[in-house]
């Protein structure tokens, strides 16, 4: 593994993370806020000897992204929010094949074109499944350059371990911002799809990658071996926590608005407000456990979110009954910043009393 | 009885005559009588083994009646959600460049809904094949209008036949990719005869000949009868076939850069 | 308290606002702190004005949007009147008093920092290395970050095939810091 | 004398065998098979010339053809696999 | 209003009940469990003077009904599950325009190719939006061929009064059995739309229908009106319940297996059992209301859905607190009968205990 | 100073020739400098005009950077999703039969991901207009590879030029509509000079024309400048549709029925 | 208690299962009763068995589909493997003989009606009627909706150009009506 | 003498309008507008034939050509609005 500190855009992270994560193929469509991880990929890939595809749509770009996983070569494709829609059935055959695709969210205002602003206006999409069927990705939502980066990494690991597509879910803050970031090589272990990957039945007999189930009770079968998988993923969920020791409120919020959340609550912290932020890495699984243990009697909780009230379902659904949960969406279209989120917040530990 | 007739005749001093393609799976098939699937399957499993593919073959299976082209080959292969066969062959051959890669789809599949990505694939000049059945309807979901759905020809949602005003004329697929720029082959052939049965053979092995060589897209339609949607005999559709399809969509190749250097793809700088 | 500074840079599409903001992040990261820069474009695609956001710390940085920046680099008139309100009491604001009227930066409230930047870059051979000037400006201003630290993270945000104007680049920076480190000595 | 044989199970009795046949040796029998098809059935062997014209259009390959290796094909027609 | 009884299935009811509600312009592909309605209306509209288009795909489907909604003229496309994830960005630039199209959604098994059978394993993407951004479909959940013959008069009339696309959401069952009808005709409001439809800008200012909104704030207003809307639309709200105001136990089902439980919950009546069964009707707007009412002190409830758990979570968060509710998944690839559901309502009875 | 020039002319007896089409919003357009949306919009607005189309017309809009069209020009006009103009144009045209009915569309719109949208509207024969304008290159996204860029061609997703052989080579639309059978009328054009810009004009009322007439789908394609994603003056893009665009996509008309009713649509029982 | 019946009829594609399921329901309906009908095709979309279910009630039916019936049609042996063990205990089982020896009918638990419809309907001139012959049988075996009902409801489930094929029909639900009567008689 | 106005504000200084002129009547000036764009200039109003030619190919609509009643057009090419 080596180390190296670099000045990225989150897009770019994006790119070099999969890069080091051992991604060799790359197929995308153009689309606001995300170009720079095509653009950068049509010569990055290159320099790998990987390979870029421009796909003539984000549907095509899905399905090539199936094909490549299917022969076990980590491949990802990125777009944003419509783009992201176009591929919802591809991604429902991924997670019913079995197949470890990584897709890259940088969302942005919706519905409809929207705007080309943040939103976190996807969630719904991304962890509920926009496609048809039961199936769930894992998501992850960086909220920084650095975990862009990193979280490119866990994706295929993921994806490959547990043979799911894996979603990370950015937006177009993350997409443009640039940090500071500590590029790194894991280990890449190249037998992760050895016993299931296409590459010519040679040798041994011949393997199928199917999501059709028609025999009597094979898809039924077939969906509760999913939804076992689903549920031993559990103890990955992760939620970081800031000042919540002594927080009377805790404000729930994911991805950049999470990290804007932290500022607004270190203002308050500095006034002398007991606040604090708990911040779902993963989206699903959901850090239901990690939630749970902060709901001590009398603590409140706020969920944010750039968009009109998604998270806080799970939320909700994560405390049922063990403590109150309000809402603040700020709503896609205007951009972010912690000073509009005092007042909420203020309103929040007010309505305590 | 077959199986004891069997030994006695080997015994005796016979030897079989085309025999199977050991690709192919010893197990009964879902098509209706009649039905040209089998047909072409029997053809593609020849041309991979004689061409010596089959070790390294991955098929992307496509949506239709031939989804279960995989119970019936002994290949690697992956479903592609419907129309997107192209696009799912393009992630695996860029993948896997050292694979050899086919689709195999219907009219509803590659002309209908797959028409941008079936087009994009040939014209980006792929190195991969598409075996193409085209039966002038959706055959899986019961017999609706295809693409290639003759005018005046009356499928369930054409029941008046199909309109050429309203519902155009059907899209002749092999002279659309004889006219991209990446595809090397693109031939149309027929199913009816032990004569065009050879012609067609000769035809997937010259498409499956251009991905080996790696000079680009191989493409060769198949004219199929569907008995079944076309409420006919299995004779009555072959016959519809040879009297109704060929005037239609004329058998030929149309595009070979093997005779003809000045077609195959040239321009671009890297 | 810990270090934290924070900058809008803001001007008309090609004056180079995302450039310097850029640089000015980059440096920052040099000199060992944590950064972030964000680009805003408006609403038109096409033309247009443009800011940036670069925050810098040394402990984490939470927000990289900020609405009340505590300095502002202000290269074009309509960024005066969009941002100037904006930026916290005290707060340090370069104007380019090229296309601004420095009379309208609001004195009472905040460090006006006047620097002619076209007419130096363009003294200097360049006219388009005004944005330079008006870092060099603000680097003198808010004495954040050294001058040539920022002058050596150049290499960093010019394209390889520009490399031949970074000294110059330099050059312009180095005005900049100059004119605000004499006009702050007459203040 | 050539031989051919019909997987009686596999055949779905669509005839196009018959009619691929140069030599009429194919015809429909009064069986039905178990999967409810009247299956085809060799009527005239002597008639055949080995040619596989038969196995090679039967969509479900239910024909095999044995050639005696004796005898030189008469009138064979297109490659073998 | 002229009514008459025919015997139908679900899906040619859902023909008849457009083209009384005035439909005039239908836009399919043929994807197993609803052919029958392209099939039947490319006959039926004919007759009735409009129009049957065989899209291209189900993406160009949705599109044409996007750009007949824009005329304001009554117009449908129908799918199955993976067609109607192809839908989503379509549906998504809909709701953001505010264009009232119709769609009906005969779910089959999932994910991916999944199976031809019946599954509820697309109410998430129904209810949440598979889409992308924040918008939501009125959504229908018929039971009976009677319900999908008045579900879609409905559909129309709420698209048109509130300028929203519509989702009808059947299955397999419902698509493929057949029932007696009563067919009426309702009065159709030819003035709705008038304000806004499409028709060239003669004799008075040019409309404009779009979903793009790049003003700073703009899209944010765009989505504050658009969630106003949907608070509007609760009351539209509903909930059919039989046998609850003894019950220990209400099971909530919706669609076929709403019906399925009911016989499921007569047979233990006849037992002596105290169940009920409450069956949302509209699964968006929610019956949150009437759920709560159900919520007396003591009273359980168990949701029964064919999937692997998705209205559960609007039942739980409807009952906060106020009642415990479980969950039986009858998997998508198992046809459901009631016979299977009697085990899991008599564990949720004893699990009272 | 415009206006008191204008008032003072106007009582001295001058007529002011080129009038603009009243159906053109007076406002800025936010197209960069030396881009040819401008011009085409001018084309469109006058043939509207001229053939009495404005009061029945339906414009679709669709994503590029003339997404924002609606804002230029006095029409109803609906906002199609990215690459489904020819879908939405068909719902509306199938919607109110008597509206005069179009697209405008960029190549990466139409030819990219709109390609089996846009065919098979074609292909239906749909009676409406798509005017196309190719400028080889996506503009509103910042540059990237289209499916008509030309080989070589530098664009910020095929930094070392467009390679023929794995990216295949440019679409010619103009010429694919022409071969399909619901295609009334089908021209390339450009808008580099005055001589040019008479050709498109004739061009596109011919298209329009079509549909008027009741004759089919119309179709016309304008070689564009993108000056900005050109990374060229606006002079130099001028002069490079001429010199490096109009060689590749030669223009023409490629099908007109109105001329060659052997073109037109036939066949069909109803 | 009210009435309530159903059935589950099976056989191969091709036998006229749905036809008859669709006959007998729409006769419900006519008699005034809720009725449901629901097809049943096997995982294999070409060929293969099929069933449909009939529910007959004079009050609103909740499942459409059934898993332990009151009554069968078993049109060919694999049917009658299939569905036999989940008939209800006392239950009526039609079974057509002429491809299923009846002596597999569960005669203990069940009222076994065998009838040799195919056999029947080759002697009236059409052996594709078996189906209705067995239906006959049925409606004899248990009484729950007139012979005339369903002969009347005929036109509506045929095709219009098979109109002429209508009397035939009728002929043959009489035909099967007859000899479980006759059957039933003996017994 | 026709005459020809230049709306400066809409101007983006393309010069399209000068390569398109025959009479070469149209120069870039030395002038910015408030969007920053070089405009064009009338430079030879004489030479002008109100052609209508740097109307027509002026993408911003930016350019009116006034023809004098009496004067007839000298080369003016193409249809008119
Ligand atoms: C997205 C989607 N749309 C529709 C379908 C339904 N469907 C399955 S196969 C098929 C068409 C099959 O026709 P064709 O491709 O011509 O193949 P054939 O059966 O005739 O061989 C369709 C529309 C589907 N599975 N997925
Ligand atoms: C589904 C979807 N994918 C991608 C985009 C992003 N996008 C907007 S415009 C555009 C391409 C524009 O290129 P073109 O059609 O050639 O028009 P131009 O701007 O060149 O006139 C793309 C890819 C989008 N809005 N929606
Ligand atoms: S429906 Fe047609 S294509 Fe499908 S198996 Fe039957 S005959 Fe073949
Ligand atoms: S081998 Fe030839 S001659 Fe013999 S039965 Fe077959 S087709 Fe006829
Ligand atoms: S071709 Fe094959 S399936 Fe058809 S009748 Fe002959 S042997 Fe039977
Ligand atoms: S980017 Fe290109 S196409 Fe878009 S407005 Fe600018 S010049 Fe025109
Ligand atoms: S009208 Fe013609 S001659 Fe006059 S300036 Fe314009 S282009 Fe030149
Ligand atoms: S063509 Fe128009 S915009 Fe361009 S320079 Fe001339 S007047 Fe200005
Ligand atoms: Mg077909
Ligand atoms: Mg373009």
């Amino acid at each position: 593994m080596t180390a190296s500190r670099k000045f990225l855009k989150g897009n770019e992270a994006v790119v070099y993370g999969a890069l080091a994560a051992g991604c060799r193929c790359y197929f995308g469509y153009p689309i606001t806020p995300q170009n720079d991880i095509p653009e950068l990929m049509s010569s990055e890939m290159v320099k790998v000897g990987g390979q870029f595809v421009q796909a003539e749509s984000e549907v095509g770009a899905a399905n090539m992204l199936l094909g490549a996983a299917a022969c076990g070569v980590r491949a990802f494709t990125s777009s944003s929010s419509p783009g992201v829609s176009l591929m919802q059935e591809a991604i429902s055959y991924m997670a019913g094949s079995e197949l470890p695709g990584v897709i890259v969210n940088m969302a942005r205002g919706g519905p409809g074109l929207g705007d080309i602003g943040s939103s976190q206006g996807d969630y719904f999409q991304a962890v509920k499944g926009g496609g048809h069927g039961d199936y769930r990705c894992y998501v992850l939502a960086p909220a920084t350059c650095q975990e862009a980066y990193d979280h490119m990494i866990e994706a295929f690991d993921v994806a490959y371990a547990w043979r799911v597509p894996v979603l990370v879910l950015g937006d177009a803050i993350l997409g443009q911002m640039k940090e500071p970031v500590t590029t790194w090589t894991p280990d890449v272990n190249a037998d992760a799809g050895k016993d299931w990957r296409l590459e010519g039945a040679s040798g041994r007999p011949e393997r199928l990658l199917k999501s059709l189930f028609l025999e009597d009770g094979a898809l039924a079968g077939h969906n509760a071996k999913l939804q076992t998988r689903y549920r031993d993923m559990q103890p990955l969920s992760r939620l970081e926590t800031v000042g919540v020791d002594d927080a009377e409120l805790v404000i729930v919020a994911f991805g950049t608005i999470g990290r804007i959340a932290r500022s607004a609550a270190s203002q308050l912290r500095k006034q002398g407000h007991k606040v604090g932020v708990a911040r779902p890495v993963t989206l699903f699984p959901f850090p239901v456990a990690q939630l749970q243990a902060l709901a001590v009697p009398g603590r409140r909780f706020l969920t944010i979110e750039q968009n009109c009230g998604q998270m806080v379902e799970d939320v909700r659904l994560a405390l049922a009954g063990k403590a109150e949960v309000a809402f603040h969406g700020h709503l896609p279209g205007n951009l972010p910043n912690p000073d509009e989120f005092i007042q909420p917040i203020l309103d929040a530990l007010a309505a305590k009393a | 009885m077959t199986s004891i007739n069997l030994a006695a005749l080997q015994q005796e001093g016979y030897t079989e005559v085309a025999t199977l393609p050991e690709v192919l799976a010893d197990r009964p098939m879902h098509y209706c009588p009649g039905c040209h699937h089998g047909i072409a399957h029997r053809l593609v499993a020849e041309a991979l083994e004689e061409l010596g593919q089959v070790e390294r073959t991955i098929c992307v299976s496509s949506i239709g009646c031939s989804v279960f082209i995989y119970n019936y080959m002994h290949l690697d292969t992956v479903e592609a959600p419907h129309g997107r066969a192209a696009a799912v062959a393009t992630g695996v051959k860029r993948a896997r460049p050292d694979a050899f890669v086919f689709t195999y789809q219907g009219d509803g599949d590659l002309a209908s809904i797959g028409l941008a990505e079936s087009m994009h694939c040939a014209n980006r000049g792929e190195k991969l094949s598409i075996v193409f059945i085209n039966n002038t309807v959706y055959g899986m979901t019961g017999g609706q209008m295809a693409p290639t759905t003759l005018p005046g020809q009356k499928t369930t949602t054409s029941p008046g036949g199909r309109c050429a005003s309203t519902e155009g004329l059907p899209l002749k697929m092999a002279e659309i990719m004889a006219g991209l720029g990446g595809v090397a082959y693109s031939a149309r052939v027929a199913t009816t005869s032990l004569k065009r049965i050879v012609e067609a053979k000769k035809a997937i092995k010259a498409a499956f000949q251009c991905q080996i060589d790696g000079r680009g897209f191989g493409f060769v339609e198949l004219l199929s009868a569907c008995p079944t949607n076309w409420r006919m005999t299995p004779l009555q559709a072959n016959e519809r076939v040879e009297k109704e399809l060929i005037p239609y969509f004329p058998l030929g190749v149309f595009k070979d850069d093997a005779n003809d250097p000045a077609c195959s793809v040239s321009g671009g700088d890297s | 308290m810990a270090l934290y500074l924070d900058a809008i840079i803001a001007g008309f599409g090609g004056q180079g606002v995302m450039l310097i903001g850029n640089l000015l992040a980059y440096a920052g990261m040099e000199a060992g702190y944590n950064v972030t820069y964000i680009p805003v474009y408006g609403p038109e695609m096409r033309g247009g004005t443009a800011n940036c956001t670069v925050v810098i710390s040394d402990e984490p940085i939470g927000s990289p949007i900020i609405k009340r920046p505590l300095s502002c680099i202000i290269m074009n008139l309509p960024s005066l009147h969009k941002f100037q309100p904006t930026v916290q009491d005290g707060g340090v604001v370069v104007v380019n008093s090229s296309l601004v009227d420095p009379a309208l930066g609001d004195a009472a409230r905040l460090k006006i920092v006047p620097v002619a930047a076209n007419e130096i870059a363009d003294a200097q051979g360049n006219v388009r290395m005004a944005n330079m000037v008006a870092l060099g400006a603000w680097l003198r201003a808010t004495n954040a970050i050294p001058l040539d630290t920022v002058q050596q993270a150049l290499p960093n945000v010019i394209a390889a095939h520009y490399a031949k104007l970074i000294p110059a680049n330099a050059n312009a920076l180095a005005r900049g810091w100059e004119t605000a480190d004499a006009a702050m000595a007459t203040a | 004398m050539h031989h051919v044989l019909i997987n009686e199970e596999r055949c779905k009795g669509c005839l196009l065998c018959t009619v691929a046949c140069p030599k009429e040796v194919l015809e429909q029998s009064a069986r039905f098979n178990q999967q409810g098809y009247k299956v085809v059935e060799v009527a005239r062997q002597d008639d055949c010339t080995a040619c596989a014209a038969c196995a090679r259009i039967c969509p479900d390959f239910a024909i095999r053809v044995f050639r005696k290796k004796s005898a030189k094909p008469k009138g064979a027609k297109g490659e073998q696999a």
